[in-house]
Order: C-alpha cells, then structure tokens, then sequence
C-alpha cells in the first residue's frame, strides 16, 4: 500500500500535464485551474499521508524501493525507473508538493486573464511531476530524466510570455547554461556507470573507492551539474535574466524547487563527495564566492524580481557551503526554509507588481505599505526569514545550524558566511524600505484576491515559525529534522558543543541586525526620491559582476562568428572544384574537336607515333 | 519465406499500381498508395507474428537462385535489426504517403510510384544477404528518390539531386570494388564465388586486406550516413528535397548507412573495424560537433535540420564502432529516434514552407498564435530532438556515449558537449520560428494542422516517447542477433581473434 | 546449286553466305524495278529482313569442317557466334529503325547498302586471316559512306562522309600497313599479333602491331582516334549513327579481341600497357567530351568512346571473367545504344538537348524508354548496365586491373553526370513554345519497346545471359575443334600471376 | 631477310610516310584522296615485297585485293566529292566550311 503512494504522487501533476497538453488549448481556464491546483493540491495531500504513515511506521532502514520498471537493460548495463522513499526524499517531496501547491494556488489568481492559462498550467504541473521524479528516483540515470524534465519545464515557463523576444532569449540562456552543466553530469553519470556497472544510487555509493581519481572525477563532474542547476559560480547568469517569466514560476522554480536540486543532489550523493575531499574544499569555497558576489548584485539591482533573484543565487550559495563543509543536514534545513520564505518574497512581490501595473523598478514603487498592509507583512515576514531576524523567522536557524558547521570547517569561511549574513539583511532591507515606505511614486489599483491571498499568509506562518523544528544546542536542543534525516545523511556533528558556540550565536544573531541598522541609516525614507546609486562599483554589481560580458566576448560571440563565416560549409566547396575540374576537362576535349579533318588526322598520327615511341623505350 | 520477397515485391506492384491509377485521376494514386502501406504494414506484422519462437537470431529466410554462373543468389534473411529497421521504414511511409504527398498536383501517379519504389529498395536492402543482391538494393533506391528530388523538389533541386546520386553512386562503386575483393579472395581460398554474406564471413583476411576492404565498404556507408568530410550532399539534398522525399530520405535512407556499418563492415571485418575504429570515433565525434555548429548559423530551417542530422548520427558511428553490444544497440535505438523526430521534424518544416513560401528563419517568428498546433508539434519534436530523456533519442545517446566512454572518455566528452549544442541549435529553431514577434504587422490567416496532421503526428510522438521510457523490445530485437548469436562462427565485436 | 558452293567455300561460315545471297537478290530486285514507283520499299525491305533473319537462323547450322590452321579465313566458332548473332540483332533493329527514316526515296538501296555493311561486320567479327579481316573492313567502311551521305537533304551528312572517308582512308591504309610488316616479319596472314621471328629485336613485329592497333582503335574510336566519332554521327542521319555506333564496333571489338586471343594480356608489359593507356584515355576522355556536349547525338557519341574504354578494360582482364564480362557487356551496350539512337528516332529533328525539355510530359513512353537506355549506360539498376558494369568491374578486380578500375570509377561519376543531365532535361516542363513532338514511326516504337523490355529484364534476370557468355569459353570438350579454338583465343593461355596485392 | 625485300620494305615504308605527309598537309580534299592512295599503295608495295620474302603468294594476292578496294574507295570518294561540291560547298579546301565541330 505504502508502495503505491510515491508512484501515486508523481502520477496526479504528471495526469494533469498530460490532459492539460492533449485538450490542447481547448479547455476552458477556470477547469485549467481546477485541474492544475486539485491535481498538485491532491498530490499535496497524499504526501501529507504518506508521511503521516512513514513516520508513524518507518519501514524498514527507513527506505522504501519501489521498482516500476526496468527502463535499459543491454550489454551488462541495466537502468530501472524505481524510486526511493527515504526521509530525504520525503522532506524532499514535502516542500515540492506543499510549496507547489501554495503557488499552484497563487497562480490561479495571478495567471487569471491569461488566455494561455492552460498552458501554463500544463508547464507547471509537469514540472512538479519531474521534480517529484528528480527527488524520488533511486537510480542516477532516472533521477536524470527528472532532472533534464526540470530544466525543460523552466525552459518552457521563463519563455511563457513568448511574444517578447527578450523572453524567449532568456529562456533559452537558461536551458543552455543548465545544459552545459547537465552535460557534465552526464558525463560523470558515464564515469559512474562504467567504473561501478550500474547508477543505481545505492549501488554506486557502495562501490566508491574513497579518494581515488575516479572518485575525485565523478564528483567533479557531478558538481558541474550541481552548480549549473543551482546557479552558482560560474553559471550563476542565468538565474537573474530568468525572472522574465511569471511570478508563480520565478517562485515555484527559480526560488523553492528546481534551483535546489543541485543541493539535493549533492547530499543524496554526500558519500560520493566525501570521497573526493578536494571537489569539496571546492564546494565550498564557490558556495562562498557566489554568495557574496551574489549578495552585493542584489544590492545594486533595481527591478524587485532580480533582487530576489540574486538572494536566491546568494541563498544557494549558503547550501553548497555547507554542503562543501559536509553539513548535509544544515543545507536541507536551510533548503527547506529557504524554499518557503523565498517562495513567499516572490509571491508577495507578484501581488506588489500586479498592484502597481507591473511595474518592477524599486524605486518607482514606494509607500505600498499603506495600500496593501496584508502584501506588506507577507514580504516583510519573508524579508525578516531572508535576513534572518534572530530566534523568530525561521531563516535564522537554517543560516545558524550553516555558521557554526562554518566555523568548525575555518574561520574564513565562516566570516564570509558571517559577512553574507550582513549583506543579505542590508539588501533586503534596502528593499523593503523603498518599496513599503516612504512616499507614494505609483498609485497601486485593484485588491490581491483570496487565493493569492491564502498562500501568502500560509507561508507568512511557515517561514517565522517553521524554524523551530531544528534550534541550536545553545537555545534548546531540538534536532527533529536531522534526527529524521539522519538514517540518509548520518547522526548531526555533535562536536561543535564546544565552548564558543554561545559567542558564535551571538555574532550570527548581530550581523542581521546591523544589516537592517545600516539599511535603515541609507535607505530610510526621506524627502527627495531615492535613487539607486551609479558609480562604477555599483555598475558592475548591477551588471552580476560581468560575467555576462565575458562570457558573450570570450565564448559566445567568437563561436557564432565563426560559425557564421562557415555557414556555407567549407567542406561543401571540395564538389565545386571538382565540378570545375571537370567543366574544364570537357572543354578542353571540346576544343580538341574542332572540325578540321586534317588536324583529327594529325592526332591519328601523333597517336600512333606515340605508340611507336612508347613501346620502343625499353 | 516468400514472404520476404513480398516486402520488395508488394511495394512494387503498389508503386505500378498508383502509377496506373494516376492515369485514371490525379485523386486515385493517394488512396492505392495508402492502401499499399497498409498491406505493407500488415504484411510486416505477420512476418513479425510468423516468426517461430527461440528459433535463433535470424528470424526469417529466403533464397532463391540468380546468376548461378558467378555465384549470385537472391538470398533474403530478416534478422532482429533488419526488423526493427523494417518497421521504421514502414512507420515513416505513412507520414510520407498521410501527410505529405496527399497535396501534389504535378502527376501524382508517378510521384507515388517513385515514392512505393524507394520504399521497395529500401526494404530490400534490409534483408539482402547475398551481397550482390544488396548492392543491387543499395544502388536501386537511389533511382526512384533521385527522380522525386528532381522533379517535385524546391528551386535548386537539379543541382542537389545530383550531388545526391554522384555522392552516392560514387561511394558505392568502392563498395562494390570491396564486395568483388572479398568475393575474389573467398573463391582464391575455397574455390567456390560466392556473394553469401555468411560465406563471405568466414574468409580468412591478412590484416591489409581486411582494412583495404573494410574501407571500401566504409566509404560507401560513411557518405550515407552521413560521416563529417562526406556529409556535403546531404544538407542540400534534405533542403531540396519534396517534404516527402526529405522524410524518407533522413528518416530511412540514411540509416541505411548505419545498417550497413553495423552488418558488413563490424560483422565481416570486426578485426580491421577495431583497427580503424580510433579514426572512426573522431570522425563521429567530429560529426556531432561539426553538425551541431553549422545547424545553429543556418537560416534555412531545412537546411537546419539537415545539419542536425548529420550531428545525430554522428552518435550512430560511435554506436557501431565502440565495438560492444551495448554501443550497437544505442546505435540503433538512436537511428530509430532520429528517424522518427527528424521525419516530423520535416513534416513540420514543409507543412511551414506550404504555408509561407519560405524556408528562411529570418522571415518566420511569432508564428505560435498563428499556427499553435504546427508550432506545438514544432517544439515537441524539437525538444526530442535535442534529447531529452524520456524520448528515444536520449536513450540512444545515453547508450552510444556510455559504449564509447568505455573505449574512449575524450571522445565520449567531445559527444556529450554535442547534447550542448543540439540544445542550442534546437532552441534557436524554436525561438527563431515560432516564438518571438511576428515580422511586421502580424501573420494573416493561415491554415493550422488538422486532425490529420496531429493524428501522424501524435503517433510519432507516442512512439517516441514508448522508445524514451521502454526501449526494451528495441533493444532486445536489434542486439542479439547480428552480434552475439549470429551463424557466424567468430567473435564479433569482442576483439577476439577468429577462428 | 547452294550445296556446291558451300562445297567450294568449305570454311566459310554459314551467315556469311546467307547474307552473300540475300545481298545478291536485293541487287536482283532493285534491277528489277522498274523506276519512278514506290512498291520497290516494302519488298526490298522485307528481303532484307528475311536475310538478316536467316542468317539469324544460319548460326546455329554446324560448323563447317576446318581447314587447316595456317590457311583457316574465318574462324567460326563461339565467340563468332555471339558477336555475330549481336551484330545480326542489331542490323535488324537499325532495319526496323530505318523502315520510313530512310525511306522517301530509294529506301532499297539503303537497304542494300545495310546488308552490304551487316556483312563486312560479320567478316570482321569471323575473320582469322589478314585477308578476310580487311576485305570486311573495306566492305564495312564503303557502305558506311555510302549510308552517311545516303540523304543529301541532312546538311551536314555530306561532311561527316567526306571526313569518315578522309580518316577512315588513312587508318585503313596504316592497318593495311601494318598487316604488311607482321607478313613480312612472319610470313602468315593470320590474324593475330605477330610473334618477332628473332625476340631479340622486335621492333618490326611491334610497329606491326601497333599500327594494325591504330586502325582498330581508329574503327572503335578508342582514344585518342576518337575525334571522327562526334562529327560523324552528328551528321549522319540516326539510323546509321546507331550502326555505326553498334555495329560497326561489335564487329571491331569482336576482332581486337581475336587479334589478342594468343597474347599475354595480363601484366603490365606491352602491349597491355598501351591497350591500358588506351582505356583510360578513352574512359576519361569519352565521358568529358560527352560531358560538356549539347546535342545528343554528340553526347552518345562520348559514350560511346567511353564504352570503348569499359570494354577494353574487360579484354585487359583476362582471366574467365574478362571474357565473359566483355561479351556481356557488348551485348548491354549494344541494346542500350541502339535503344538511345531508337529514341532519338523516335522524335525526330530535335538534335539538341534543349529541344528534349518536357519530353516526360511529351513523350513519356520514348523519355522514358531513352531514360531506361542512359541508365543502362551509367550503369544504374535495374537496366542491364548496372550488371554489365559490375561484371566488368568483378573482372578487373580478379585480374587486379586496380589502376584501371579506379579510372573506370571515376568516369562513371563523369559519366553519371551527362546521363543524367538528360534525364532531368527530359523532366523539367518545356516552355508552351515547344514545337510538339512528332509521332514515331511503328518500327521505331517496336523496336525501342522490345529495347527497353530487354534491358530491364537482362537487368533483372542476367542469369541466362551470363551462362551463355561464360559458356563461350568455357563448354569446349577435347572433341569439340571449333570451340576449342575459342576456347585457347579468349581463354588467356597463361594463368594470372598470384596476387601481389593479396598476400 | 635478304637485302632486296628490306630495301622494298624501306621504299614501302617512305611511302607510306609521304602519303600520310600528305594527307596531314594538303589542304585540298582531292589530293587528300590521292595522298591516301599513295598510303594504300605503299602498303600493297610492302605486301609484295614481304610475300617475296617469304616465297609465298599470299603477298600478291592481298595487293590484287587491295587494287580492288583502293579503286572502290576512290569511286566511293570521288562521288562523296561530288555531292559536297552540290550540297554548297564553294572549294575543296578540308580547312574551311565544316559546320560540325565542338
């Protein structure tokens, strides 16, 4: 019976894509809707059960093999579509399926008056279908059609409003980058599968040989995948330019979901990458660079979604540091918090710019408190989470449990981590105060509706509170999510009990709060209109530190210039010349036929007398 | 089995068939050259049904004499591959015949005759054991698409339909130079000329020999295939070619080249082919890499997804030649993947030039709210085309490149990064053709895709998506029975030395 | 009467005979006739017939008792048969072709005048003396001329015979020169190469030889002593262009052949080497020149050199496939020729290309029958080409003719491309303007369907054909004399040299 | 070979390249015709002289038989001259007025 669900779940959004996509635009929208929200509602609901149920009853090692099929089975390789329910996947499948059904909801508000709705719907439920196929999969070669099917959707969703070109460019910017880091997964999928004989996840943990090239390889590659997915040093620029798609979308996939599956990857495989020390000396450190690179874009952008955006990279980069410093629990944890309070800056931001003409500058909005006080503390309640208001938002445990795994990996990253935590406080407060406060610049109209409204104040509850479910031992020893993950991820590091923990709480409490101080001293609304600062710095933060220049000089644009100076096929001209050569042969033999009876004659004789010759020389 | 001969034969009395019937009426070929498909079809499924079960990997015989005098048989035998192949062939017939041709005006007789014709050789060049037989085959279906190209295709088809044959008919001349050689040192061995493929198979080859032959058969495949400096006829033949004959040709003909390499060149001369196969891997990894790269700068969106192919099967020459079951079957898988979604592909790219006159990318865009069921069609097959897992041509790469990382990880990473690049030409056709704004002031009215179109279509996709996500039957079918159980004595593939 | 001349001519083969007496009778009836009326054609034509027919009928009479060796005219054996009863075959399609071309005024003599040219060629292709070889050439070449100047209303008819006569004059002369020196350094008139009486120094017996070459090749217009070819059968009118063409080269192949039957051909010696470079060249050659022609006529002309090349590749590879693969593809090349030249009777006064637009919407049945004939030519299936090259090729591999072949592959792509051009002329629509094309005349659709049958069913089943062909060489028994002889003539006496490339 | 039918041989042989000398050189058609004659003769010319070597008739018999054709091809030739003259052609110069080339 237990057996049943996980196939179960995956089936409702995957159902509901597919009627979505053969009704072919036929349906009427509010069914759309019905059907896309009551399938991932419904999906929702299982989840919830089978939770209930696994936690209740744990199977067995705490994992549930359920085998559907044998997928590929040739030459002694064999790949199966089979998932795994373990209490990784379960949390995993909890905040797709939860946090997706809130957005689900909220896009039926947001999305009406859209007439391509059911597409949209279509896109968004098969998304949660391979999401859920990307965290259940036990076998790496299936958890990779999940994986490509993520990214498609993404693809799909960024390029929704497709009338724009700019849309369409961004999306395509997103399926390449991601690709290039799937091809790299692939490839290490390669590795894996030749040195071990199989991808099943298990499998392939059980055969690693730690420290090995091989080992040190396949995580490498792996990595490429992971960062590529997650945006993070150095394919971070395509996360920024992928807010061209719909709010629900930047929420549900840019923010909560998809970005995460790098980190989800990474600790399903943590044994793998614990083999292979170097590649997570490396994690870290990118983890460390993107987050601040990150942190100090988003203090420079002015459209709200790229702020968002660049928290959300900056976020990431929280996770894959520790991930790098083998907190595999912190980086599910801060997942977990990140996935809803994120989601619920992005929605309340939707509702901002639905209100306001979708309009997306900052600092053309401004005194929107007053006129949408609900939408107002969703985002401050999401913002207070994002900056991690000490001991009431839930981003303050999730960003604590990474600080102290920081400081036992070294200082330095720790004061990175510590410095991280500043920036993201003082740019999110930067945001809030020149959106919520301050005078009116765009007069919003309208009201938010209910169903955009509900998921706003659910998520609202969830990210103040859905931090106390893990604390630190210095405020009270409650450890519910790493004791439920730790038959996947290992007992909790307990050696951190050491005397500083108190000092360390301390500094991780008061960076936030400078944060807002120092926000609150530059950005506090005052007479004149704000406006965003222009020097060179803030330029070159605006503009994601560059990246994009460089890549488009040194990469793209030499490739498509050569390209384009080929595009008639060098190899194409060898038929030419040989069809010249030819013409000419001909003519030459035309020419030789020039009527003249005594000159045939003549080679007559030249023939013959070549002959003669021919076969007198010896 | 006669029935093996029928596979030829029925075609060919179709193809008469439709060409009287189009004296009658310009409407009659349609239906006669459907009605011969079917029978066809059903025609196949008993051949498929009658085979006995565990009765060895050669599913089907047939034999028959020819020319006695030089030892020439019409030797016919169906084995898992040549059926899988078979059924491709078959499957893609119906959009040609459905979709495609139903619209000529210009003697509709004869088209479906040339078009029943082709099919006709095709399907004798899948089953001809004698290798005389298919030569013969193999040069046979050049004619009838030669004539379509030339006489139903766009503006410069003349010169297209001829660098098709010359290319063609050329490399096959060094297959037949190969195919005498190898008959020749047989008969210098035994005493008996022979043309028997598995005859043929037990000559023993000094290795110079064996990779002189070797090469000549190569060369003939190679062009078909595409393989990359021979690839040259194939992007202005796809481009010119009539929406049917473009279908045919990318989704049949050439695998036809893959066949060939799998069947004669690996399996008679597996010793030489592990020999070449470094050059022969480069040459594939070269294709992909190279395909891709020229498909993203084409504006010509036939010629774009001509490109494409020579990229795709570029993973098929790894397949045959990283010399184990499981790169063959990848092979396979992908020649079937891509015969299926390059074909739509085609059908697509022809259905838009019906409708716009063009074929230039730089005068499409915006086309979804004008067409949204072309341009939805258009992005499926697009997305497969890139491979994307669940779909049949993930599953051929995937097991090309797993088969070619064990010989080989350089090359199998110069492959991988072509899954980059089909991303990037394949996006860029989308975004080029259907997404984005209209030019100028909007598209007019045009005609989208009917029931008709989508019902192919779908089928196509259905079938593609069965490949994606249970490949197994193709798998099994298109393995064992060439490579591990085959009459031939020797271990093919396996590097052994022969008896 | 007939018993005792076959008594008095103990070594003369029965069709030859044959067409002796129908010649005479022909002359008998247009003595006859009397003048200004028309009834004369049909007689004349059906006489002509009847004798083509029985000399048809007479190959098959046993072969006459042989004389002995050194004073032996003709030989009559297999290989005379085939290319005799080919020659008779394609005498009685240019007659059927000719039935109203050539007709319109005195068509008897024309007639006459085809006999007369049947005859020479079955001399030449029977011949194994000097004698005999040259009094059938002569016979062939003069009513040659007398065919191609046979309408004066062509323009241009009177030229191509004024050239045909000048070339033709000289070659003989050099031929007649070099039978003279191999006489001289020999003292027999077999006609053979001449062995050098001291092998020290054998540079008469080669000059000999090489001049009887020059004329052959001049006959056969192999290169380069193409260069007559194109003019000629430009100007001449296309029934005698198909016998030229046709016949007159089956007869000549079938003698170049008998000249080597004792010769080591297999190597790289001479005169291999020189019959080598002679193939390439007109391999090459004939298929470029077809290549960059305009007319039609011109262009089979091309093909024709390039034929030459084909066959001489064949005769190059001895062995027990060159032989066979030779004869084989004198028959393909004879039927897909004289189908070419059919078809270009069939719609007459359109020499250029250019007028051949549309033709498929036109004329389908002749686009289509001159289709099938250019695809026999190129060598594509399923016309009898195809086999017949891939024979050629099968022989030159087994005899390892490796630098030939290549050559041979390359101008078949040549070749690949004029053919072609044709067909897909053939298959563009014409302009409204062009002028429609005229009925063929009965014998000409007859003969071009029975053509075009007949190649893609040879095409189809070449079995028969290729067990008649290798049988030619192969049935002779100890008993059988005349087979015998042939057996030794194409059957390279010395067995091909182990193969260097192989081992 | 004894001295009398090598000297033959050599005066046929002088001939022969006079004649084809001739045809290569003369532009007139009608002494085309004769240098071919010269051609013929000088080879009848060696047919004797070799049958003189050999004792043998056979030489004699080939130069009646020659004798025959070169009247014939003469005859033949001539009236082929005839017809060009009627059918427009101003003089018998081989180099000019040929309509079929290429």
């Amino acid at each position: 019976m237990l057996a049943l669900l996980p196939p179960l779940i995956v089936l409702c959004p995957l159902a509901a894509a597919a009627i979505l996509l053969l009704s072919a635009g036929r349906m009427p929208p509010p069914a759309a809707r019905l059907l896309a929200a009551g399938a991932v509602g419904l999906a929702a609901a299982l989840t919830l059960w089978l939770a209930v149920r696994f936690l209740s009853a744990p199977p067995p090692a705490h994992r549930l093999d359920v085998v559907l099929w044998h997928w590929l089975r040739v030459g002694g390789f064999d790949a199966r579509i089979a998932f795994t329910l373990d209490p990784l996947s379960l949390v995993m499948m909890l905040v797709v399926t939860g946090v997706g059904f809130l957005i689900h909801l909220y896009a039926c508000g947001y999305m009406r008056g859209d007439p391509d709705v059911a597409r949209f719907f279509a896109c968004m439920t098969l998304f949660v279908a391979a999401m859920l196929v990307l965290v259940l999969s036990s076998d790496l070669l299936c958890l990779y059609v999940g994986w490509e099917g993520v990214g498609l959707c993404s693809y799909l969703l960024i390029g929704f409003w497709y009338a724009e070109a700019a849309n369409g460019v961004a999306a395509r910017k997103a399926f390449i980058v991601t690709r290039i880091g799937d091809a790299a997964l692939l490839c290490g999928l390669l590795l894996l599968a030749t040195r071990t004989g199989g991808l099943e996840i298990a499998g392939v943990l059980r055969s690693i040989q730690p420290g090995g090239p091989v080992a040190e390889a396949a995580a490498a590659l792996l990595l490429g995948g992971a960062l590529a997915k997650s945006a993070q040093a150095p394919f971070q620029v395509w996360l920024p330019d992928a807010m061209a798609g719909p709010t629900p979308v930047s929420a549900l996939i840019h923010a909560a979901t998809m970005v995460t599956a790098g980190v989800y990857l990474i600790a399903r495989l943590h044994p793998l990458f614990l083999a292979a020390p170097a590649v997570m000396t490396a994690i870290a450190v990118l983890g460390l660079v993107t987050l601040l690179l990150a942190a100090g874009s988003a203090l420079a952008q002015t459209d709200i979604k790229r702020i968002l955006a660049f928290s959300t990279i900056s976020q990431l980069g929280y996770m894959f540091l520790a991930l790098g410093t083998g907190a595999w629990g912190a980086a599910i944890f801060h997942l977990v918090t990140h996935a809803v309070f994120k989601a619920l800056l992005f929605m309340a931001a939707g509702a901002v710019i639905l209100r306001v003409h979708h309009q997306q500058d900052i600092f053309r909005m401004g005194g929107l408190g007053r006129a949408m006080p609900g939408v107002f503390a969703a985002f401050a309640a999401g913002a207070a989470a994002l900056a991690g208001l000490p001991l009431v938002t839930a981003g303050f445990y999730s960003k604590e449990a990474i600080l102290q795994q920081a400081w036992r990996a070294g200082p330095v990253l720790w004061a990175g981590a510590l410095l991280g935590a500043f920036l993201t406080a003082l740019y999110i407060s930067r945001c809030v105060f020149i959106v919520f406060l301050g005078p009116v610049r765009t007069a919003p109209t309208g009201r938010t509706e209910a169903s955009m409204a509900i998921p706003l104040a659910g998520l609202s509850v969830l990210a103040l509170t859905g931090g106390l479910i893990e604390m630190p031992d210095a405020i009270a020893p409650v450890h519910l999510l790493f004791r439920l993950l730790a038959p996947v991820l290992g007992p909790p590091t307990t050696e951190g009990a050491e005397g500083g923990a108190g000092v360390l709480l301390l500094a991780g409490a008061l960076a936030p709060l400078a944060g807002i101080a120092v926000a609150w001293g530059l950005w506090r609304p005052r007479a004149g209109a704000p406006a965003p600062a222009d020097d060179g710095l803030a330029r070159a933060a605006r503009a994601g530190w560059g990246f994009d220049a460089a890549y488009g000089l040194l990469l793209v644009r030499p490739f498509l210039a050569l390209g384009w100076l080929n595009r008639r096929d060098l190899f194409d001209r060898v038929p030419d010349l040989l069809a010249a050569a030819t013409r000419w042969g001909a003519r030459l033999l035309g020419r030789m036929q020039d009527g003249q009876v005594r000159r045939y004659a003549g080679w007559i004789a030249a023939g013959t007398v070549a002959a003669l010759c021919l076969a007198v020389r010896p | 089995m006669m029935a093996l001969y029928a596979l030829v034969l029925l075609p060919l009395v179709g193809a008469a068939a439709a060409w009287l019937a189009g004296r009658a009426s310009p409407r009659a070929p349609w239906p006669v050259a459907v009605a011969t498909l079917v029978l066809l079809a059903a025609l196949l499924a008993y051949i498929t049904w009658a085979v006995p079960a565990g009765g060895g990997p050669w599913l089907a015989h047939a034999s028959a004499p020819w020319i006695p005098a030089l030892g020439i048989t019409l030797r016919c035998d169906m084995d898992g591959l040549g059926l899988v192949l078979l059924w491709l062939t078959v499957v893609l017939s119906f959009p040609c015949v459905l979709l495609a041709s139903r619209d000529i005006t210009d003697t509709p007789g004869t088209f479906h005759a040339l078009l029943l014709a082709t099919i006709a050789g095709v399907d004798g060049v899948f089953i001809a054991t004698d290798l005389f037989l298919f030569f013969f085959f193999w040069e046979l279906m050049l004619v009838p698409l030669y004539v379509l190209i030339t006489v139903w295709g766009h503006e410069d088809r003349t010169r297209a339909a001829f660098k098709f044959f010359l290319f063609t008919q050329g490399s096959g001349l060094l297959m037949l130079l190969s195919i005498l050689g190898l008959a020749f040192v047989h008969q210098q061995q035994t005493g008996i000329l022979t043309f028997d493929y598995f005859a043929l198979a037990t000559t023993h080859l000094s290795p110079v020999l064996a990779m002189g032959l070797m090469l000549g058969f190569f060369v003939a495949f190679a062009v078909k295939l595409p393989v990359v400096p021979l690839h040259v006829w194939l992007p202005d033949t796809h481009t010119q070619a009539p929406t049917a004959g473009s279908v045919l040709l990318a989704g049949v003909l050439l695998k036809t080249g893959g066949y060939g390499l799998i069947r004669f060149v690996v399996l008679l001369f597996p010793d030489a082919a592990i020999r070449f196969a470094p050059v022969a891997l480069a040459l594939g990894a070269l294709g992909i890499l190279y395909g891709a790269w020229l498909s993203l700068v084409q504006d010509d969106i036939k010629r774009l997804i001509a490109y494409s192919s020579v990229s795709h099967l570029g993973f098929v020459l790894l397949g045959v030649f990283s010399a184990s079951p499981l790169g063959v079957a990848g092979a396979v898988v992908q020649m079937v993947a891509h015969g299926l979604s390059t074909g739509a592909l085609f059908v697509i790219a022809g259905a838009l030039q019906d409708r716009l006159h063009t074929r230039d990318l730089r005068r499409m865009g915006g086309l979804w709210p004008a067409l949204p069921h072309l341009s939805a069609t258009g992005l499926v097959f697009a997305i497969a085309s890139l491979g994307l897992p669940g779909l049949g041509n993930f599953v051929g790469e995937f097991l090309v490149l797993l088969a070619t990382w064990r010989i080989s990880p350089p090359i199998a990473i110069l492959g991988a990064a072509g899954l980059v690049l089909s991303a990037l030409y394949a996006l860029t056709m989308v975004g080029r053709a259907f997404l984005g704004p209209p030019p100028g002031d909007g598209w007019p009215a045009l005609p989208d895709f009917g029931a008709r179109h989508m019902a192919v279509l779908g089928a196509a996709m259905a079938l593609l998506l069965a490949l994606g996500l249970y490949p197994q039957p193709v798998l099994d079918l298109s393995l064992p029975a060439p490579l591990l159980h085959s009459a031939l004595p020797h271990a093919a593939l396996t590097g052994g030395p022969r008896p | 009467m007939t018993a005792t001349l076959i008594a008095a001519l103990p070594d003369v083969p029965a069709p030859v005979l044959v067409l002796a007496a129908g010649i005479l009778v022909l002359l008998l009836a247009i003595a006859c006739r009397r003048p200004g009326r028309e009834s004369g054609t049909v007689a004349g034509a059906i006489i002509a017939a009847a004798t083509l027919g029985l000399a048809f009928a007479g190959l098959w009479s046993p072969a006459p008792p042989h004389a002995a060796d050194m004073a032996r005219l003709f030989a009559a054996d297999a290989w005379f048969a085939y290319g005799a009863g080919l020659i008779l075959l394609s005498s009685g399609g240019i007659l059927a072709m000719s039935w109203r071309q050539m007709a319109g005024e005195r068509a008897d003599e024309a007639h006459l005048l085809l006999l007369l040219g049947t005859l020479g060629a079955v001399v030449v292709a029977g011949s194994a003396n000097a004698i005999a070889f040259f009094v059938g050439l002569e016979t062939l070449s003069l009513s040659l001329l007398g065919l191609i100047a046979y309408r004066p209303r062509l323009p241009d008819a009177v030229e191509a015979a004024m050239k045909y006569l000048v070339l033709a004059g000289t070659s003989s002369a050099i031929l007649l020169f070099g039978l003279a020196l191999a006489y001289a350094e020999t003292g027999d008139l077999r006609f053979t190469v001449p062995l050098a009486a001291n092998p020290a120094e054998p540079a008469l017996a080669m000059a000999a030889t090489l001049l009887v070459l020059t004329g052959l090749f001049f006959k056969l217009s192999a290169a380069p002593f193409h260069l007559w070819l194109a003019d000629v059968l430009d100007g001449a009118p296309t029934p005698v262009a198909a016998f030229i063409a046709v016949v007159s080269k089956i007869a000549l192949f079938v003698a170049l052949a008998r000249y080597f039957a004792m010769t080591d051909l297999t190597g790289t010696a001479w005169p291999a080497q020189d019959l080598a470079i002679v193939a390439v060249l007109s391999m090459v050659g004939g298929n470029l020149l077809a290549f960059g022609q305009t007319k039609l006529k011109r262009l089979l002309a091309g093909s024709s050199i390039a034929h030459i090349g084909y066959l001489l590749v064949a005769l190059l590879s001895a062995g027990p496939l060159g032989a066979g693969s030779a004869a084989f593809y004198l028959a393909a090349y004879a039927a897909a020729t004289l189908g070419a030249f059919a078809a270009l009777g069939a719609a007459p006064d359109q020499p250029d290309l250019a007028a051949w637009r549309g033709m498929f919407h036109r004329r389908p049945a002749v686009a289509l029958a001159l289709s099938i004939m250019l695809a026999s030519l190129a060598g594509i299936p399923p016309a009898v080409g195809f086999f017949a090259k891939a024979y050629i090729v099968a022989a030159g591999m087994s005899a390892h003719r490796m630098l030939l072949l290549a050559a041979l592959i390359v101008s078949s792509i040549i070749g690949l491309c004029y053919y072609l051009n044709v067909a897909r002329v053939m298959m563009t629509p014409a302009p409204d303007t062009a002028a429609p094309a005229g009925a063929a005349a009965s014998g000409t659709t007859v003969l071009l369907t029975a053509l075009a049958l007949a190649t893609v069913l040879l095409g189809l089943f070449p079995g028969p054909l290729v067990q008649r062909t290798t049988a030619l060489f192969r049935s002779a028994g100890p008993g059988g004399a005349t087979l015998a002889a042939s057996h030794d003539i194409l059957y390279a006496s010395t067995p091909p040299p182990r193969q260097r490339l192989l081992r | 070979m004894t001295a009398a039918p090598a000297q033959a041989l050599l005066l046929a042989s002088m001939l022969f390249a006079l004649g084809l000398l001739g045809v290569l050189v003369r532009r007139n058609l009608l002494f085309m015709l004769m240098s071919i004659e010269i051609m013929l003769n000088a080879a009848a010319l060696a047919f004797v002289a070799a049958g003189m070597r050999w004792h043998a008739a056979d030489g004699q018999v080939m130069f009646l038989m020659i004798l025959a054709l070169a009247a014939a091809e003469a005859a033949v030739g001539l009236a082929i001259l005839l017809r060009l003259h009627a059918a427009g052609r101003p003089t018998l110069d081989a180099d000019t007025g040929n309509r079929l080339k290429g």
